[in-house]
C-alpha cells in the first residue's frame, strides 16, 4: 500500500484513494469538431510511461478531491502532488 | 478496556461552499467552520468538522430542525450547498485506553496522539466501510458511519475488542 | 538435439543423463534477419515457432531483454479456457484450446495441458444471467460450456462451500470441461526448443533500444544492447512493455500497464480437482500438479512497471478465497509475486499491423494471455508472414478503437443495477 | 526419555514436563522445547520423507530454514495445520503431531520406490515423458503424479480460529532480536524513538540463545540478553513482538509481520486471535535478520542424523539435547569448531573434524585441538551409510591437485556440516535493494538501500557477536536520527571476510563419480548437484531457468539453505562467476504465512458489509426471501405458506395490477445536486435536457460514459431551481457519484454546484396500483395529491404520517404510483402505517422479482440487464430522450462514431414464444435460421424473461441485431434440447397508452 501525499490532507495510505488515470488529458471543449481518430485518441490513447508519469488520484475516502500526481512507475515513488488545474511541474516534465 | 457505544441521534448537515459561504454558515451555526484541514471546532452542543477544502460536517443535537432555515436564511443567495444528512449516518463512540489500537485493527492511519491529536477529524476507511473518524479525547473517538454500514463497523469493533475482554453493549444491536 | 521418447529417456537413464544436449541454442545475433520478434515469452516464441514451421520463415530472431519465459509466461496462474462471450473472442481462444490439446505431441515436449475443467461461480441473479448468456453463446459457437446447479458444482469440486449462510452463496456455476491448466514454463521451453531446432535464433539478455525506420517510415531494423540488427519485419510481443517498445517507433497505444499478483500455498496432497473462478468476489484458484494451491490476485489500481504490488491486493484475494473455501484458512502462502499486464480499453488483445510499415504488434492480453499462447502465436505468425491479418486476428486490429467497434468482454460481465 | 537429554543446562524448564505425541506415540519433553528438540531428546531422528524420492529425513536445522522436518499438527475441531516445521513448533501439553508424505508409515514408505527409480526421473523428466499415448496424460500419468506430489494434507473442515490485523506506525522497526537487533532497539529507543522490535522466535536473543562460550563486557551472554530485554520492556515507546515474523517488505517502508499468538498454548483463551498481521509503517527499518548456515553438498548428505553444526549446538546449548553420541563434523569454516567443543564438553564423542580447508588455524581450531579433538585438514566426505539414521561416513582425502582419494570409514550417529553462513537478505531484497556478491563470504550481502532502511549484524555480513552488537547499536542510533529527519552517516562494522568465515559453496570435493551419487542441494525437493548440472547441460543457464527446471529453491523453505550452493554449482557448470549467473528474486513471504491471517477478520458478515434497509426487518418478519444486490440485501419475494417463488410472484403481480402493492425502494442511490449551476451540470452529465424542467416535476434521466454507452439511469426530481434530487440504480450509486465528481472537479470546475450522497438519508416506500392514492391520502399532510394537482412525474415536499417527506409520483410498474421518501429512521413506522392504511384494499408487499416482472411488462429497462456496457440510448429505444438542442454532454460525441450508427446494432425488442406457455431462459441466444450447423450465427440474446400473470403468457425482452426492423418476424431460441420459435414484438407488453399510470 503506497503512501500518497494528498495536497489537502497530507500523507495518507493508498486505500483511501482511487486512481484516476493519466493526467492532463483535457476533455475537448468542442467534441463535435473532432474527427473519429482524434476523438478515439482522447478516449483511448495513453502514454503509459515507464518512468515519470503524470496521473490523477482522488482522495475519495478522505477530502474527496481529485489531484494530480507525479510518480515514477518503475519505483512507484511519488515525486510530487499538486491540485487539479495547476499546470504540470516543469522540473518533472 | 474499550467500550463501544452507539450515540443518540443527532442533527447533521453537510455544507459545501467557498470561503465566504463558510464564514456566513459558521456565523449562523454559531461555531466557526474550521479552515485548517482535518480539524474540528466546537461550541456548546455543536461542532463543525472539516471534511474537505470546501466541505464541512455540522453536528448538533437531535431535533434542531430550525437550523436549516436559519443557515439558508443567512446565506441569502450566497452560492452554497446545505443538505440535511441527519439520518444518513449514525455515530459510534469508542472509548478506552485501547481505543486507538482497536480502531487500528481496521484503519491504517497513525492514531498516536501526536500524529492524530484531539480534535482531528477525517474521512477514512475502516475495513471496507468509509467512516468519519474524530478524536474527541486522548482515549476517545467518535465514528460517523452511513447507517447501513454501522452493523459492519460495530461487528468489526466487537471483533477487535474481544481480546480486551470487555463486555460491550454490542450484543444484538441492529441499526435500522 | 534429442527427440524425447521412451527410448531416449531410457538411454539417458543408462548414461547418467550425460547425453542430453541443450534444449535451445544460444547463438550470437546475426546482422540481419527476415523477421525479428521482440519478446521471448510464450506468445513471442510461439510466433517464431509457427513462422518457421508453417510459413517457412526460419531466418528469425527472438530478442529477449532478460531470460526467455521470464515475463508473464512464467508468472501467471496458467488457466486455459475459451468460454468467451463474443464470437470474435470465442473463435480466437477456441483456436488456442484446440492447439493446446495437441501441443505436447506437436512440440514433443510435455506442457502438461490438463483439461480438468474451469468452473465459474454465480453468486446472484445478475451472475446467473451473465454466465448463462455465455453458456448459450458458447454452445452455439461449438464451445463446451455447461450450467451447473450448486449441488452439481460441489460434486465437481467437493471442497466448494455451497452453504446458504455465507456472504455470497454459490447459486450456480458454468463449467467448461475442456478448460484447465498447463505448465507455464514448459510452454516457453517447448516453443523455444521447437523454434530453435527449426533455425530460429533465440537471443537472451538482449534489450531492444530503438526501432530503425527508413525515410518512408518503414522498419529497417532494431538497435539492441547486442548491436544493430537489420530486418524488414518486427513483431512486438512484449507484454507489459508494449507501450515502451512501440514508443520507439513513435506509435501511441491504447494500453495501460498494471501490476498483477499471484500467489501459491505450500504444497498439499490433491484436494482441488479443477479451476474455480469467481468474478463477483474476484478470486480464482486451482492446484498445481506439485500440490500448491495457485491463486490469482487482482491488479493494483495504478499504472506501474514495478512488477510487485501491494500486500492489500493479496489480502483481498485471500479473504475471498477463504470465504469460498474456509477449510483453506490454515493453509499458508508460500510465495507471492507480480507481473506487468497490458490492459486495453475493451480488455481484448490487439493483434496485427500498425501505422508503421513492417511493424506488427501483439499485445493487450491483460490478465488472461497465457491461455491464448498457441493461438496467439499461430495467428500472429500468419499475420506477419502474409502482411495481412489472419482471419481470426482480423477483428482485433488497432484501428477498431477509431470506429468504436470494441470487443468488450469486461462490459459483457459488467455488474450493475 | 533416553540419555540424549543433558542433566543440566539449556533454556528449557525442567520443572515443567510436557507430554506430546508424534505419529501416535506418547513422548515427553519440557516447556521451552521445540517439537524438534523434544523428538531428538527422545532419540527420534526419522521425522519425514522427502518430496520426490520419499527418502527418510531428519532435522537439518534448528530454525525456520528447516527443509526436512515438516509435520502435521491437529489441535482438534478443524484446527489442522499441515507442513509445520518441527524446529519452530513450541511444545505444549497434548501437542499432537504426525509425519507426512509417507504411506503406510514413516518407517516403511512405499513411495520410497521412487528413490530406486531415480535414474529414470532426473530433473525435468516430466517435460520429456508421459506423452505416450496422448490420452494417458490426463487420465493416468497426471493423477498419479498429483497423488505422489504435495507434502501434507489440507485441512478438511472450516477453521474455527480467528485472525486480526493491526496497522501501526513507528519511528524505527527492528527486525530480528539477535545481538544486532537488540543493540539497535536499545540505541534507537535510548534516542527517544518509537520502536518496534520483532523476532520470529519465542525468545529474543537470536544466536545469543545458544552462545554459551565467553563473556561480553564481563557479562555472560545469557545475562546480556536478559538485561537487554528487560531494558527494552521497561521503555514505554518500545513494543516487543516475539513469535512475530517480518515476512514482507513493501513500498514506502511498509513491513508486514505475522504474529503467532496462541499456537504455543495448550488451552488458548477463545477471546484471543490465533494470529495477527501487523502492517507496520516505519520511518526507518533496521534489518537484523541474521544469517543461516549453509549445508555442504556431499554424497548422501541427507540421512537422518546429518545436520548443520550450528543446529546441533543450538539443540545442545539452548534445549539441553545431544543430537547424537558419536559425531563426525565436516566444515569449511571455524564456527563448527565451537560446536565441536560444546558437544565434546557435553559428552558427545567427536570422532573427527574433517575440514575442507588445507590449513585451518583460528583460535577455535586451536581450542579444539587442545581439547584433544582430531582435526583432519583437506578432508571431505565421500559418502555416508545408514538408512533410517546415519551410521557411518566415508572420509576422503583431498590431494594437493584437488583430486580426492579414499579415506577411512568412520562409524557415527551424527554428522555435522558447516559451509559457512549466508546472510538473510530476503527482506532487503524485497525492499528492492540490490544485492552485492561478497566473494570473501561466498554470499550475497545488502548493497545500497533504496528505502529508509539499514542492515545490521550478520545479515550484513558481520558474524562475530561483538561486531554485531556494535553494528546494531550504530544502526539504531542512526535510524533514530534519520527518523527525526537528521542527516545520517554511519560507519559499518566490517564484514567478517577472512578464512574463518569464507565457508564453501557448491559441490564439495568427492572421490566418487557423479553417476549414481545423490548429493543434495535442495533437501525437500530432492534436487541434487547432478540435477543442477543436467539443467545447465540442457541449456538452462539463467539461475531462474535452473530453479524452474529443477525446482531447486522452490520448496516450503524457499531455498534458505540451498540457493547459494545451487548458484555455485551452476556457475561452475557454465564456467561463469557466481554474480554473472544471477540470483533468483526473493519474494514475500519470508516464511509461509497463514491464509486466514492474511484474510484477517474478513469473513462471514465481515467479509463485505451487509447493507440492510430500514424496512428490512419488517420484510424478514413477514418471511420474505432476500437477494444480494451489490452489498444490499433486498426483499426478493414474500412467499405465503406453501408458495414457491413463482406462485408468490404471480400473486404479488396480480395484486399490484388489480389493487395496490407496497415495495421497499430504499436501496436506490440518491444524490442531492445543489447550486446555481445545478441544471447546467445536469445538462452536461445526462443525455436529457434539464433547463426547462419545472421545480416540482421529475424526469427519467439517462447517463452515458464518455464512450457513449449507458452507464446509469433513474428518476430525477427538481426540488427547487437550484436543487435536484437524483436517483441512481442500487449498485450504481458510488460509481455515479464518482463519475459526477470527476467531471465537476476536473472538467467543469467553474460550475457552482455541489453533490451530496443522500442514499441513506431516505427510506423509500413505493406504493403502486390503482388504489395507491387512496392508500396514502389519509396520511399525507400539506400536499394536494389529486391527479390534477400532482400529475405523473411530479414531486412535492410535505408530511406523511407526521414526518417530513419528499413525495414522488412515479411509476416503475406502469400503475398509478407514489414513492414516499421519508427520513430513514422513520422508514419502518411510515411503512407500517401505509400498510395498515392499505389493508382495506388488500395492499400486498412485493419484492424485487415482482418489480422486475411489472417493469418488463411495460418494457422498462434495467441498466445492467438490458444494457451491458455496450449499449447506446438508441439501442434500447431511448434516442428520443436525447436533448437535441444541447451542444454537448458526456458521451455525445461517441454516439456518432461509425460503429454506433450501424443499422444492424442490437436493439431492444420484445419476444413472445409461439407457445405462450414458454418462459424463455435469460441469457439464451437468438438465431434467425434454426437449421444452420455450429457455429451458428447469433443475432441477439434474451435479457429479461418472465411469466406475465396479467397477460397469461411468457414475455421477454431481448437485444436483437436490427431488432426494430424485425417486428413481427419469427426468430428462434435454440435450447440444448429443443428449438423455441419466437415472434419479435414491441417491448411494451401492457398498457401501451399509459392509461394506468395516469389514473
Amino acid at each position: 500500500m503506497l503512501l500518497i501525499p494528498c495536497p489537502h490532507c497530507g500523507v495518507r495510505p493508498e486505500n483511501e484513494f482511487r486512481y484516476g488515470g493519466e493526467a492532463h488529458i483535457a476533455r475537448p471543449s468542442r467534441p463535435d469538431d473532432l474527427g473519429d481518430q482524434q476523438w478515439a485518441d482522447y478516449l483511448y490513447m495513453r502514454t503509459n510511461t515507464k518512468g515519470v508519469h503524470f496521473e490523477r488520484w482522488r482522495h475519495i475516502h478522505g477530502c474527496a478531491r481529485f489531484f494530480n500526481c507525479v510518480r515514477d512507475t518503475v519505483s512507484d515513488r511519488i515525486l510530487e502532488t499538486y491540485p487539479i488545474g495547476a499546470s504540470a511541474p516543469g522540473a518533472a516534465s | 478496556m474499550v467500550s463501544v457505544t452507539l450515540l443518540p441521534a443527532a442533527t447533521r448537515f453537510l455544507v459545501r461552499g467557498d470561503s465566504a459561504a463558510a464564514a456566513t454558515i459558521g456565523q449562523a451555526f454559531g461555531v466557526p467552520l474550521p479552515r485548517q484541514a482535518c480539524r474540528s471546532t466546537e461550541g456548546g452542543r455543536r461542532a463543525a468538522l472539516w471534511l474537505g477544502p470546501d466541505e464541512w460536517l455540522l453536528l448538533a443535537a437531535e431535533g434542531e430542525d430550525a437550523l436549516m432555515g436559519d443557515i439558508e436564511g443567512a446565506l441569502d443567495g450566497v452560492p452554497a450547498s446545505l443538505v440535511d444528512i441527519s439520518e444518513r449516518q449514525v455515530a459510534i463512540d469508542v472509548d478506552g485506553p485501547e481505543a486507538a489500537e482497536a480502531i487500528n485493527a481496521f484503519n491504517a492511519l497513525d492514531l498516536e496522539v501526536d500524529a492524530f491529536p484531539v480534535g482531528m477529524c477525517t474521512r477514512t476507511l475502516f475495513g471496507k466501510a468509509e467512516i468519519v473518524l474524530w478524536r474527541t479525547a486522548p482515549d476517545r473517538f467518535r465514528i460517523e458511519v452511513w447507517r447501513s454500514f454501522a452493523p459492519y463497523v460495530l461487528g468489526c469493533l466487537a471483533e477487535a475488542t474481544r481480546e480486551y475482554r470487555v463486555s460491550s453493549p454490542i450484543g444484538d444491536l441492529c441499526i435500522t | 538435439m534429442h527427440r524425447f521418447s521412451l527410448l531416449t529417456l531410457a538411454l539417458g537413464a543408462l548414461t547418467g543423463h550425460r547425453t542430453w544436449a541443450e534444449q535451445w541454442r544460444s547463438p550470437e545475433p546475426k546482422a540481419e534477419y527476415d523477421a525479428v520478434i521482440i519478446g521471448a515469452g510464450g506468445h513471442g516464441l510461439a510466433t517464431a515457432y509457427y513462422l518457421a514451421k508453417e510459413h517457412g520463415i526460419t531466418n528469425v530472431a527472438v530478442l529477449e531483454k532478460g531470460w526467455l519465459g521470464g515475463g508473464n509466461t512464467g508468472r501467471n496462474t496458467t488457466i486455459i479456457r475459451s468460454n468467451y462471450l463474443w464470437d470474435e473472442s470465442a473463435a480466437l481462444y477456441e483456436h488456442a484450446v484446440k492447439l493446446w490439446e495437441s501441443l505436447s505431441s506437436e512440440l514433443n515436449y510435455n506442457v502438461m495441458y490438463s483439461p480438468r475443467g474451469v468452473m465459474m461461480l454465480a453468486h446472484n441473479t445478475h451472475d446467473i444471467q451473465v454466465l448463462k448468456r455465455h453458456v448459450h453463446s458458447n454452445r452455439l459457437n461449438g464451445i463446451d460450456n455447461e450450467w451447473l446447479t450448486p449441488e452439481e458444482a460441489r460434486e465437481f469440486c467437493p471442497v466448494l462451500n455451497i452453504g446458504k449462510d455465507i456472504r455470497y452463496p454459490v447459486v450456480g456455476a458454468s463449467l467448461q470441461r475442456r478448460g484447465g491448466t498447463a505448465r507455464h514454463d514448459a510452454v516457453a521451453w517447448g516453443y523455444a526448443r521447437g523454434a530453435s531446432r527449426r533455425g530460429v535464433d533465440i537471443i537472451e539478455n538482449c534489450a531492444v533500444q530503438g526501432i530503425i525506420r527508413d525515410v518512408s517510415g518503414a522498419v529497417t531494423g532494431v538497435e539492441t544492447t547486442r548491436g544493430t540488427i537489420r530486418t524488414k519485419k518486427v513483431g512486438v510481443v512484449a507484454a507489459g512493455h508494449t507501450s515502451v517498445v512501440m514508443a520507439m517507433a513513435g506509435v501511441r497505444m491504447p494500453i495501460e500497464s498494471y501490476p498483477l499478483q499471484a500467489l501459491v500455498s505450500e504444497p498439499v496432497k490433491p484436494v482441488f480437482p479443477c479451476v474455480v473462478m469467481s468474478n463477483t468476489i474476484h478470486a480464482y484458484i486451482s492446484q498445481s500438479d506439485k500440490g500448491e494451491l495457485v491463486i490469482g490476485a487482482g491488479t493494483d489500481a495504478y499504472v506501474s512497471y514495478s512488477q510487485t504490488g501491494g500486500f492489500h491486493i493479496a489480502a483481498h484475494t485471500l479473504d475471498a478465497i477463504t470465504e469460498l473455501f474456509p477449510m483453506f484458512r490454515r493453509m499458508k502462502m508460500l510465495r507471492n509475486w507480480g507481473g506487468i499486464v497490458d490492459v486495453t480499453p475493451d480488455r481484448s488483445p490487439i493483434i496485427g499491423k500498425t501505422p508503421v510499415p513492417g511493424l506488427f504488434v501483439n499485445c493487450g492480453w491483460g490478465t488472461g494471455g497465457f491461455k491464448a499462447t498457441p493461438g496467439s502465436g499461430h495467428v500472429f505468425a500468419a499475420t506477419m508472414a502474409e502482411g495481412e491479418p489472419h482471419p481470426l486476428a482480423a477483428p482485433f486490429t488497432l484501428d477498431r478503437f477509431r470506429g468504436g467497434r470494441l470487443i468488450d468482454e469486461a462490459a459483457a460481465a459488467a455488474v450493475a443495477h | 526419555m533416553n540419555d540424549s537429554r543433558t542433566e543440566t543446562g539449556g533454556r528449557i524448564d525442567r520443572s515443567r514436563p510436557v507430554e506430546f505425541t508424534f505419529d501416535g506415540e506418547r513422548l515427553k519433553g519440557f516447556a521451552g522445547d521445540t517439537l524438534a528438540s523434544a523428538l531428538i531428546a527422545n532419540g527420534v531422528h526419522l521425522v519425514g520423507r522427502s518430496f520426490k524420492y520419499h527418502r527418510p529425513r531428519g532435522f537439518l536445522s534448528a530454525g525456520a530454514e528447516e527443509p526436512n522436518a515438516l509435520v502435521h499438527v491437529d489441535r482438534g475441531g478443524g484446527r489442522e495445520t499441515p507442513n509445520l516445521r518441527a524446529t519452530t513448533i513450541e511444545l505444549y501439553e497434548g501437542l499432537a503431531t504426525t509425519s507426512q508424505n509417507r504411506w503406510p508409515s514413516l518407517a516403511f514408505d512405499l513411495g520410497e520406490a521412487a528413490n530406486y527409480l531415480s535414474p529414470l526421473i532426473p530433473a525435468g523428466f516430466y517435460y520429456k515423458s508421459f506423452m505416450w499415448p496422448r490420452s494417458f496424460w490426463r487420465h493416468v500419468y497426471e493423477p498419479a503424479i498429483r497423488r505422489r506430489a504435495g507434502l501434507g494434507v489440507a485441512p478438511k473442515s472450516a477453521d474455527p480460529d480467528r485472525y486480526l490485523h493491526r496497522y501501526v506506525h513507528c519511528d524505527v522497526l527492528v527486525v530480528g532480536g539477535g545481538p544486532a537487533g537488540l543493540a539497535a532497539a536499545i540505541a534507537a529507543s535510548e534516542a527517544g524513538a518509537r520502536v518496534i522490535l520483532c523476532d520470529e522466535q519465542a525468545e529474543f536473543g537470536g544466536a545469543l540463545l545458544h552462545e554459551t562460550r565467553g563473556t561480553i563486557a564481563g557479562q555472560t551472554v545469557a545475562d546480556l540478553v536478559i538485561e537487554a530485554v528487560a531494558t527494552l520492556a521497561g521503555r514505554d515507546r518500545v513494543r516487543l513482538l516475539p513469535r512475530t515474523t517480518a515476512f514482507g517488505y513493501y513500498a514506502d517502508n511498509l513491513v508486514c509481520l505475522a504474529e503467532r499468538i496462541t499456537d504455543h498454548l495448550a488451552d488458548p483463551d477463545p477471546e484471543l486471535p490465533r494470529e495477527r498481521i501487523w502492517q507496520v509503517r516505519a520511518r526507518e527499518v533496521i534489518l537484523a535478520t541474521g544469517a543461516i548456515e549453509r549445508p555442504l553438498v556431499f554424497p548422501e548428505n541427507d540421512r537422518p542424523g546429518i545436520m548443520l553444526a550450528d543446529a546441533a549446538r543450538t539443540y545442545l546449548n539452548r534445549y539441553g539435547v545431544r543430537a547424537g553420541k558419536r559425531t563426525v563434523i565436516l566444515t569449511a569454516g571455524d564456527s563448527a569448531y565451537r560446536a565441536a567443543l560444546d558437544l565434546h564438553e557435553a559428552g558427545v564423542e567427536v570422532v573427527a573434524i574433517a575440514d575442507l580447508r588445507a590449513s585451518p588455524d583460528g583460535t577455535d581450531v586451536a581450542a579444539a585441538r587442545a581439547a584433544g579433538i582430531t582435526v583432519m585438514p583437506s578432508t571431505t566426505i565421500n559418502g555416508t551409510l545408514g538408512r533410517m539414521r546415519v551410521k557411518a561416513v566415508d572420509l576422503g582425502m583431498i590431494e594437493a591437485d584437488g583430486k580426492v582419494g579414499g579415506g577411512e570409514r568412520v562409524p557415527c550417529d551424527l554428522v555435522l556440516m558447516s559451509g559457512g553462513f549466508t546472510p538473510s537478505v530476503h527482506l532487503f531484497s524485497q525492499s528492492r535493494g540490490r544485492l552485492a556478491f561478497d566473494a570473501g563470504l561466498n554470499a550475497f550481502v545488502p548493497g545500497k538501500p533504496v528505502q529508509r532502511q539499514h542492515s545490521a549484524g550478520a545479515s550484513a555480513g558481520a558474524f562475530e557477536t561483538e561486531a554485531c552488537l556494535a553494528d546494531g547499536y550504530a544502526a539504531g542510533e542512526a535510524a533514530a536520527r534519520a527518523a527525526r529527519g537528521e542527516p545520517v552517516s554511519r560507519l559499518r562494522a566490517p564484514a567478517s571476510r577472512d578464512a574463518r568465515h569464507a565457508g564453501y559453496a557448491g559441490m564439495a570435493p568427492s572421490q566418487r563419480s557423479e553417476r549414481g551419487v545423490k548429493a543434495f542441494v535442495d533437501f525437500q525437493h530432492d534436487v541434487t548437484a547432478k540435477d543442477i548440472k543436467l539443467a545447465a547441460r540442457e541449456g538452462f543457464r539463467s539461475i531462474e531457468h535452473v530453479k524452474r527446471y529443477t525446482t531447486t529453491g522452490m520448496a516450503t523453505d524457499q531455498g534458505k539453505t540451498s540457493n547459494i550452493n545451487a548458484l555455485a554449482i551452476v556457475a561452475e557448470a557454465v564456467g561463469k562467476p557466481v554474480p554473472a549467473v544471477g540470483l533468483t528474486s526473493f519474494r514475500p513471504p519470508y516464511t509461509p504465512v497463514t491464509f486466514g491471517a492474511i484474510a484477517g477478520a474478513s469473513r462471514g458478515d465481515l467479509f463485505d458489509p451487509v447493507r440492510r434497509t430500514p424496512i428490512h426487518d419488517w420484510a424478514a418478519e413477514q418471511g420474505a426471501a432476500f437477494e444480494d444486490v451489490g452489498l444490499w440485501k433486498r426483499a426478493w419475494y414474500f412467499p405465503k405458506a406453501g408458495e414457491d417463488i413463482h406462485k408468490a410472484v404471480a400473486r404479488e403481480c396480480q395484486a399490484v395490477r388489480d389493487a395496490v402493492g407496497i415495495f421497499d425502494a430504499s436501496t436506490l442511490g440518491k444524490i442531492e445536486i445543489v447550486g446555481p449551476d445545478a441544471a447546467e451540470f445536469m445538462n452536461r452529465l445526462y443525455i436529457n435536457a434539464w433547463t426547462k424542467l419545472e421545480p416540482g416535476r421529475c424526469r427519467y434521466g439517462v447517463m452515458l460514459t464518455e464512450a457513449g454507452f449507458i452507464m446509469d439511469d433513474g428518476v430525477i426530481g427538481r426540488i427547487a431551481p437550484d436543487r435536484f434530487h437524483v436517483t441512481t440504480t442500487t449498485g450504481g450509486a458510488p460509481r455515479v457519484l464518482h463519475h459526477m465528481e470527476d467531471y465537476l472537479q476536473t472538467e467543469f470546475p467553474e460550475l457552482k454546484v455541489w453533490l451530496t450522497s443522500t442514499t441513506e438519508q431516505w427510506a423509500v416506500i413505493a406504493v403502486q396500483g390503482r388504489h395507491a392514492r387512496e392508500v396514502i391520502a389519509p396520511l399525507v399532510e400539506d400536499i394536494d395529491i389529486s391527479a390534477e394537482a400532482m400529475p405523473h412525474m411530479s414531486v412535492r415536499s410535505g408530511k406523511i404520517a407526521g414526518v417530513p417527506t419528499r413525495l414522488f409520483r412515479v411509476s416503475f410498474s406502469g400503475e398509478l404510483g407514489f414513492e414516499i421518501n421519508v427520513p430513514a429512521s422513520a422508514g419502518r413506522a411510515v411503512w407500517e402505517k401505509v400498510f395498515a392504511s392499505g389493508e382495506r384494499f388488500g395492499i400486498t408487499p412485493y419484492g424485487t422479482e415482482t418489480m422486475h416482472v411489472l417493469r418488463a411488462e411495460k418494457g422498462y429497462i434495467i441498466v445492467g440487464q438490458e444494457t451491458d456496457g455496450t449499449m447506446t440510448p438508441d439501442d434500447v429505444g431511448l434516442a428520443g430522450m436525447v436533448g437535441k438542442a444541447k451542444p454537448d454532454f458526456v458521451g455525445k460525441r461517441s454516439l456518432v462514431r461509425p460503429d454506433m450508427l450501424k443499422a444492424n446494432r442490437k436493439q431492444l425488442v420484445g419476444l413472445k414464444a409461439l407457445d405462450a406457455s414458454i418462459v424463455l431462459e435469460e441469457g439464451a441466444q437468438i438465431v434467425a435460421d434454426p437449421h444452420v450447423p455450429v457455429p451458428v450465427p447469433m443475432i441477439g440474446h434474451v435479457t429479461s424473461s418472465y411469466w406475465s400473470p396479467s397477460l397469461q403468457h411468457g414475455i421477454a425482452l431481448a437485444l436483437v441485431a436490427g431488432g426494430r426492423a424485425r417486428m413481427g418476424q419469427r426468430l428462434f431460441v435454440p435450447m440444448p434440447t429443443r428449438m423455441i420459435e419466437v415472434e419479435v414484438v414491441d417491448p411494451v407488453f401492457l398498457d401501451k397508452e399509459g392509461t394506468r399510470l395516469n389514473g
